[in-house]
């Protein structure tokens, strides 16, 4: 075993471990953090497919904003103590996760299956990872959805503004 | 001025209007007609924007070479785009015109409405345009958010937040799903430009599993957004609790913007010139096969349910959800003619469903009240002309004749029965039997019916306009349908 | 050392994360926690995209991922102010308390 | 001459727009009636000069008038255009004459009603849409009038909304209206899906295409399946709007609107639609042999059912509308055996007495201040001589009396319907020749003659006004000698070649379907012909006399013949012994299976229960459908994802 392998599985592990106590954690806090490791991990294994500049944005932009948002907003919610936070299980919850079974197993049976074409990584991945590559696909190939992307972020300001806003004026 | 930048004009404009108006809300923000005058100035320029791209003649625009072009062919220019762009123009201009009156009822601030206006045509406009899976994404998401915000814009009021939040976690739960399928498509064949992927899928060159896998997460996540069986169970609550203006406009000109979406990505996955393609391959027949049972299922489900509604905005609702269906059957048929037949059809149910949404909105008192079968008892002894248009308007959703309905779902089911689905057509026939049943039910109400002891209120004010374009369009189209026809006969 | 790890690892382990996600979705009530499985979701349909991007030598699907984290702030925002607006209305966030446009 | 065609609709249309828009400020009821009357009289005009113009010069194949392109995708375009041939000119006059007297009769009955200028506008718009039906040159703008001419009858029934009526599962005139349009919806599914099927198979739409195709490839489409649907399809369109079993239900519901509504539309015109849509395509229908033994089967226990069912209804109307629908039964055989001029024929004839008929009805009514119930009637003969004698012709006519307009027609219907079709056929059709006749001259009695069993204080019965009678006297004279223009051959004993004027006029429109079923265009007489016109006038007269007899001074006696019959006097009444007989043993169990099985089983519970039933299954469906929409998220979410998986599990496993 590699050690780049050793590692992949390590990150792997512990990005399904987070994943799991984020969904599962009673306490929305303990979720939130669960989630900021979450993205740790898949920085790590970005890093591992010679991505650098998603992964350092994957912290930046994951961890470093919208999580801290969460978070934001869980404490300004103040949800009270955690008995109130159980959650019963009813026949939806038991339904729900049967057919998330019967998806996993899909999934899995078709990448088992069918293995990828692409079997290893070209010489070029190592320079496609960089802000150099990403920064000159994003202003030549894709300005105009570079440009479209400012209207987005441009929508949300106005709306959440809109929406989180106490009164009507 | 060069040829890519009069193409383009409508999206700069666009572009330059969405700035404008977050600049006119936040400094002036307190005159309650500035944005109102802004948006529908706006909205007009870009319309005639688009239709004077719209005279440019395709063969120039097929000359262009996409590496000169700043675009580097992530946009489409021209054709059912600019059509498309004039549509989206036309619903947000009925829209605004009703609101201004329905808003000054209802006692709501404005201003952030025409923004968020603003920002969901731009974002259909994108998706219309869109040649690539990405811009195609941005554009879904750029309407999609500015959607769940309009969704909810009565903040305060627990029916339009309850309507965001139903519409903001299931269209970001199918959201997931789109992303995940153009992910896959995109590893299966290399590409996320959508005439490489057609070029790759004709030449047999993709990976087959990825790619059946890709196109039936990517086939759920644009059914969400068309709101058809079973995705579409989030349509009925989020359009009966939105705002009713907000609700005409995201029935019609969203349906619409997620049927080009669908006519876009079906064109470039779907092979439809057996010539070019050895044979046409597996995922095609099943995909096809999957949107054929869906659209079925669809129009049977929104018209069955809409029966036994006694609220009119919900049944508005279900029946939104049973076109959807009608609609699908021009993907169905996976042939220009499908697509011309969707095209219409869209600009048909856009005037008459915004025309009906109207009528309701403006009966309609502190959002919930008068918006029951009861209180349109007899309303034609005291508004004879709302209850003659949404009579009209009936008919047309109801595929009567001579009206704009009528000769959408004719070109549909034909060009469904030319591709070899006659047992679809059937069910299309039943289900709009069935749906009859309750449009002329408010009909009876209306004219059969002894009036109610309280009196409706109606002031119309801006929304009258709308209401009088909306009619004459929903009769000429019947009248003189080929006034749009020949304008879509060249798109495909 | 560079093909060490094949694609299918990536794509088997993103589909996993992917499916948690949903589970999320379908079994939390409390409406912030269903928020971050879809930000799950959208996080393995990253790596994804990453797995498929460095090994077909192709910088596009880098670029998706770049789009897809802003449209992730942006919903974050719209989501997160909906579920404000949600419990100064209700006072509460649970979404299966949330139901009365039905039938 | 035949250019002008595209102005027959074009009138009325004006008229509609002109009181839709108008008619309000118009306060003046003799205004806007001259207007409605005016509008259509014009159209009759003009009808009547392309007539003239086709008589002098008869056209081989059809002239077709284009007035615009209506729709063109690709490579079919479909035009508003009208087709001027001996077949929709004289469907044309039919409609245009009868509906212009009865536009004038409206204005004598409709007034002094709150909405006057309304009723003439609907009536106007019937008339553009039943004409459009009938003047097209394709299969499109028939369906544009199909729907239309609904839709008018729909408003008409609906009328008078808010007033009681006694239907089946009714009770509120607007209701009637709803359910004639839900039924009729049956039946447009089949008119639609056939329309469709036909334009995948020939690739048009124009009947004079698709009848050029089908003559021209016989032996390609010679029952063959695709045929045989596209036909059966058609005609369940037809029996929806010619209100024939399974679809017949809603006639006598739909005569709660005004008089002359049921007049105009629901005997005259609108519910001969499906005649006009099989005799138009004819070519068609003569390929599939399957469809026509159906339409004729169909046709037949239409008749016998319907008539059976008139015996014992006492509402005025609905004597007549159970009769309408028996009737339609008569013309749907002759279109079955292939006798198409003889179907047209009764059209006409039928368009005449009938429509008389519903008139006299009306004036009756309105001289009765209301009351439809022909038990609390009799004896009217004396305060309504006018409206009794026309009454009196029609019901001659209707009975096949000779001379009169029905015997023609309608012995020509008997007389192929055993020559084309079958004995049985004829047994069937000549039994209801008789129930005709009977039910129509127990009507007579009832309201015209004996005494009067209204009371005489409150109310007093008084002949209609001019713009009543008139009409009236129209009619009727063109009920007694409208026959004429269909004489059969065997009655001009071999004198004369062209007795029959009417097959001459339609001569050219059912060559090719004659081609077809091999009936060929030449004449011999038959003895058997003689005698079976001999039976079926006996046949009628024998009705006149048991029904004269039976109801001979007022309801008291018929019934105490019964009573004294039962109670052993049956000696005494010896002169009516081989009537008692006959009513015991054949017209009592005919009246009580009538009244317990046909009516009230098979009519109100069977039929009825099918269309409701299938109503209340989709209305029970949608309740349960609704509980899936259980209003929370992420229920949907778990049913969404139920989708996904069978997706998937179709695309890649």
């Amino acid at each position: 075993m590699s050690l780049t392998l050793l590692l992949f599985l390590i990150l792997g592990v512990l990005s399904i471990a987070s994943a799991i106590v984020t969904i599962s954690s009673r306490n929305p806090v303990v979720s939130a953090m669960a989630l900021v490791l979450h993205f740790f991990m898949l920085s790590g294994l970005y890093l591992t497919l010679q991505a650098q500049f998603v992964a350092v944005m994957q912290i930046l932009v994951y961890a470093g904003a919208i999580m801290v948002l969460v978070v934001f907003v869980i404490m300004l919610l103040n949800l009270g103590d955690e008995k109130k936070l159980s959650e019963k299980w009813n026949i939806r919850r038991i339904v729900a996760i049967l057919f998330a079974f019967v998806l996993a197993i899909q999934f899995i049976s078709i990448y088992i299956t069918n293995l990828p074409d692409a079997a290893f990584i070209p010489e070029s991945a190592a320079f496609n990872g960089t802000v150099q590559a990403i920064g000159t696909d994003l202003f030549t190939n894709y300005l105009v959805q570079f440009e479209a992307i400012a209207v987005l972020l441009l929508a949300a300001i106005v709306g959440a503004l809109l929406l989180a806003k106490r009164k009507i004026t | 001025m060069p040829l890519e930048l009069q193409l383009s004009l409508p999206l700069i404009l666009i572009l330059i209007l969405s700035i404008k108006i977050v600049m006119v809300d936040a400094k002036f923000g307190n005159n309650k007609t500035l944005g109102f005058v802004t948006a529908l100035a706006g909205f007009i320029v870009v319309f005639i924007s688009a239709a004077f791209t719209l005279t440019i003649s395709p063969e120039a625009i097929a000359s262009l070479n996409a590496e000169e072009l700043y675009s580097k062919g992530t946009i489409t220019y021209g054709g059912f785009a600019a059509y498309f762009d004039m549509l989206f123009c036309v619903a947000a201009i009925l829209t605004i015109l009703a609101a201004l009156p329905y808003f000054q009822k209802e006692n709501s601030e404005h201003n952030a409405f025409y923004s968020m206006m603003v920002f969901a045509v731009a974002g259909m406009m994108l998706i219309a345009h869109s040649a690539n899976l990405l811009s195609l994404f941005i554009g879904i998401e750029i309407m999609s958010i500015s959607f769940y915000v309009l969704a909810g814009y009565f903040r305060t009021k627990e029916k339009s937040i309850e309507a965001a939040l139903k519409y903001f976690l299931l269209g970001a739960f199918a959201t997931g799903f789109l992303l995940y399928g153009i992910a896959l498509i995109y590893g299966a064949t290399g590409s996320l430009s959508l005439p490489e992927i057609l070029t790759k899928i004709a030449a047999d060159d993709f990976s087959n599993t990825y790619l059946t896998l890709g196109i039936a997460l990517m086939l759920i996540g644009l059914c969400f957004k068309v709101a058809a069986f079973p995705f579409h169970q989030w349509a009925p609550d989020v359009y009966t609790g939105a705002p009713t203006v907000v609700t005409a406009f995201m029935s019609t000109a969203g349906k619409a913007a997620a049927l080009i979406a669908f006519i876009i990505v079906a064109r470039a996955l779907f092979v439809i010139d057996i010539g070019q393609a050895a044979e046409i391959p597996d995922f095609q027949t099943n995909a096809i096969m999957i949107i054929a049972i869906i659209s079925a299922a669809t129009m049977l489900i929104g018209n069955i349910t809409a029966l036994v509604q006694k609220n009119i905005k919900r049944m508005l609702a279900y029946s939104s959800v049973a076109h959807a269906g009608y609609l699908l059957m021009g993907i169905v048929a996976n042939s220009p003619q499908g697509w011309e037949g969707i095209i219409f059809y869209a600009t048909a149910y856009l005037f008459m469903q915004i025309g009906a949404f109207i009528v309701l909105s403006v009966l309609e008192r502190k959002t919930d009240k008068n918006l029951d079968l009861d209180d349109y008892s007899g309303i034609s002894k005291s508004h004879p002309f709302l209850a003659a248009i949404m009579a009209i308007f009936m008919f047309s959703l109801a595929g009567i004749p001579p009206f704009a309905g009528f000769f959408g779902k004719f070109l549909l089911f034909t060009a469904a029965i030319d591709a070899g689905f006659t047992w679809l057509t059937i069910i299309a026939v039943i289900s709009s039997m069935i749906s009859v049943y309750f449009y002329i039910g408010l009909i009876v109400y209306m004219y059969f019916r002894k009036s109610n002891t309280y009196p409706l209120e109606a002031d119309m004010g801006s929304a009258k306009v709308t209401l009088i374009i909306s009619t004459a369009c929903v009769v000429i189209l019947g009248i003189f349908p080929s006034l749009i026809i020949n304008l879509i006969n060249n798109f495909f | 050392m560079i093909n060490a790890i094949p694609l299918e690892y990536y794509l088997g382990l993103a589909s996993i994360i992917f499916l948690i996600g949903t589970v999320g979705v379908l079994v939390r009530r409390n409406a912030i926690i269903v928020f971050m499985s879809i930000e799950l979701m959208l996080n393995s349909v990253n790596l994804t995209f990453v797995g498929f991007s460095t090994y077909l030598g192709d910088t596009a699907g880098q670029v998706f991922v770049f789009f897809v984290m802003a449209v992730a702030a942006a919903e974050a925002a719209i989501g997160l102010a909906i579920v404000l607006a949600l419990f100064r209305n209700k006072q509460t966030i649970y979404v299966d308390e949330v139901n009365v446009l039905k039938w | 001459m035949h250019e002008l065609i595209k102005f027959v609709p074009a009138f009325p249309l004006l008229g509609f727009l002109v009181l839709s828009f108008f008619g309000r400020n118009i306060k003046k009821e003799a205004i806007i009636g001259t207007i409605g009357s005016a509008a259509v009289g014009a159209s009759f005009i003009i009808s009547f000069l392309i007539f003239l113009s086709f008589a002098a010069n008869p056209p081989d194949s059809p002239h077709i008038v284009s007035l615009f392109t209506w729709i063109s995708a690709g490579d079919f375009s479909i035009n508003i255009s009208y087709q001027a041939d001996q077949l929709s000119i004289l469907f044309s006059m039919i409609i245009t004459g009868v509906g212009f007297l009865i536009h004038v009769y409206s204005i004598g009955y409709m007034h002094g009603d709150r909405s006057f200028y309304r009723f003439f506008a609907y009536l106007n718009l019937f008339i553009f849409m039943m004409l459009n039906l009938v003047l097209a040159s394709n299969f499109l703008l028939t369906f544009l009038g199909w729907e239309g001419v609904g839709l008018c009858s729909y408003l008409l029934i609906g009328f008078w909304y808010d007033k009681k009526f006694p239907g089946v599962r009714i009770t509120w005139t607007g209701d009637a209206g709803n359910k004639a349009f839900i039924v009729n919806r049956i039946g447009d599914f089949g008119f639609l899906i056939g329309m469709f099927l036909i334009f995948t198979t020939f690739n048009s739409l124009e009947y004079t295409d698709i009848a050029g195709i089908a003559a021209a490839n016989t032996s390609a489409f010679e029952n063959t399946t695709i045929i045989t649907i596209i036909t059966l399809l058609l005609f369940l369109g037809c029996t929806g709007k010619s209100a024939q079993i399974p679809l017949a239900v809603w006639l006598p519901d739909a005569m709660a609107g005004p008089t002359p509504v049921s007049a105009l539309i629901h005997a005259a015109t609108m519910v001969t639609a499906g005649i006009f849509l099989i005799a138009r395509n004819a070519s068609l229908f003569a390929l599939s042999s399957t469809t026509m033994s159906v339409i004729a089967v169909i046709g037949a226990s239409t008749a016998i059912i319907a008539a059976t069912i008139a015996i014992v209804q006492n509402d005025i109307k609905k004597v007549l509308a159970y009769s309408t629908v028996s009737q339609l039964g008569f013309m749907f055989v002759a279109l079955g055996v292939g006798a198409f001029t003889a179907g047209i024929f009764h059209v006409m004839t039928h368009a005449f007495f009938k429509g008389l008929l519903f008139l006299g009805a009306g004036s009756v009514i309105h001289g009765m201040h209301e009351e439809q119930d022909i038990k609390n009637m009799g004896g009217l003969k004396k305060y309504m001589p006018v409206t009794y004698k026309t009454f009196l012709v029609a019901m001659l006519a209707i009975s096949g009396i000779p001379l009169f307009s029905g015997f023609f027609s309608k012995d020509e219907i008997l007389w192929y319907a055993f020559s084309n079709g079958s004995f049985l056929l004829w047994i069937v059709l000549a039994v209801a020749a008789f129930f005709t006749a009977f039910y129509m001259f127990r009507l007579l009695k009832l309201t015209f003659h004996g005494e009067e069993r209204f009371n005489t204080k409150r109310i007093h019965p008084h002949e209609s006004p001019k713009t009543m009678t008139v009409p009236l006297i129209v009619l009727a004279v063109l009920s007694a000698f409208g026959g004429f223009l269909g004489i059969p051959y065997v009655l001009g004993f071999g004198l004369f070649e062209h007795t029959n004027l009417m097959e001459l006029w339609l001569e050219p429109i059912f060559m090719d379907a004659n081609i077809i079923l091999n009936h060929t265009a030449g004449h011999d007489i038959h003895l058997s012909e003689y005698v079976m016109m001999l039976i079926s006038v006996a046949i009628a007269l024998l009705a006149i006399k048991a029904a004269n007899s039976m109801y001979s001074d007022n309801l008291e006696k018929s019934k105490k013949i019964i009573r004294k019959f039962k109670s052993g006097y049956s000696l005494l009444w010896n002169r009516y012994f081989l009537d008692e007989f006959y009513f015991k043993t054949i017209v009592d169990p005919i009246l009580s299976l009538s009244r317990s099985f046909l009516w009230q089983f098979f009519d109100m519970k069977i039929i009825d229960g099918i269309v409701n039933g299938s109503a209340q299954l989709t209305g029970s469906l949608a309740k349960y459908l609704r509980r899936i929409q259980s209003g929370v998220a992420q229920n949907y979410a778990v049913i969404m994802v139920a989708g996904i998986i069978l997706i998937i599990s179709w695309m890649v496993f």
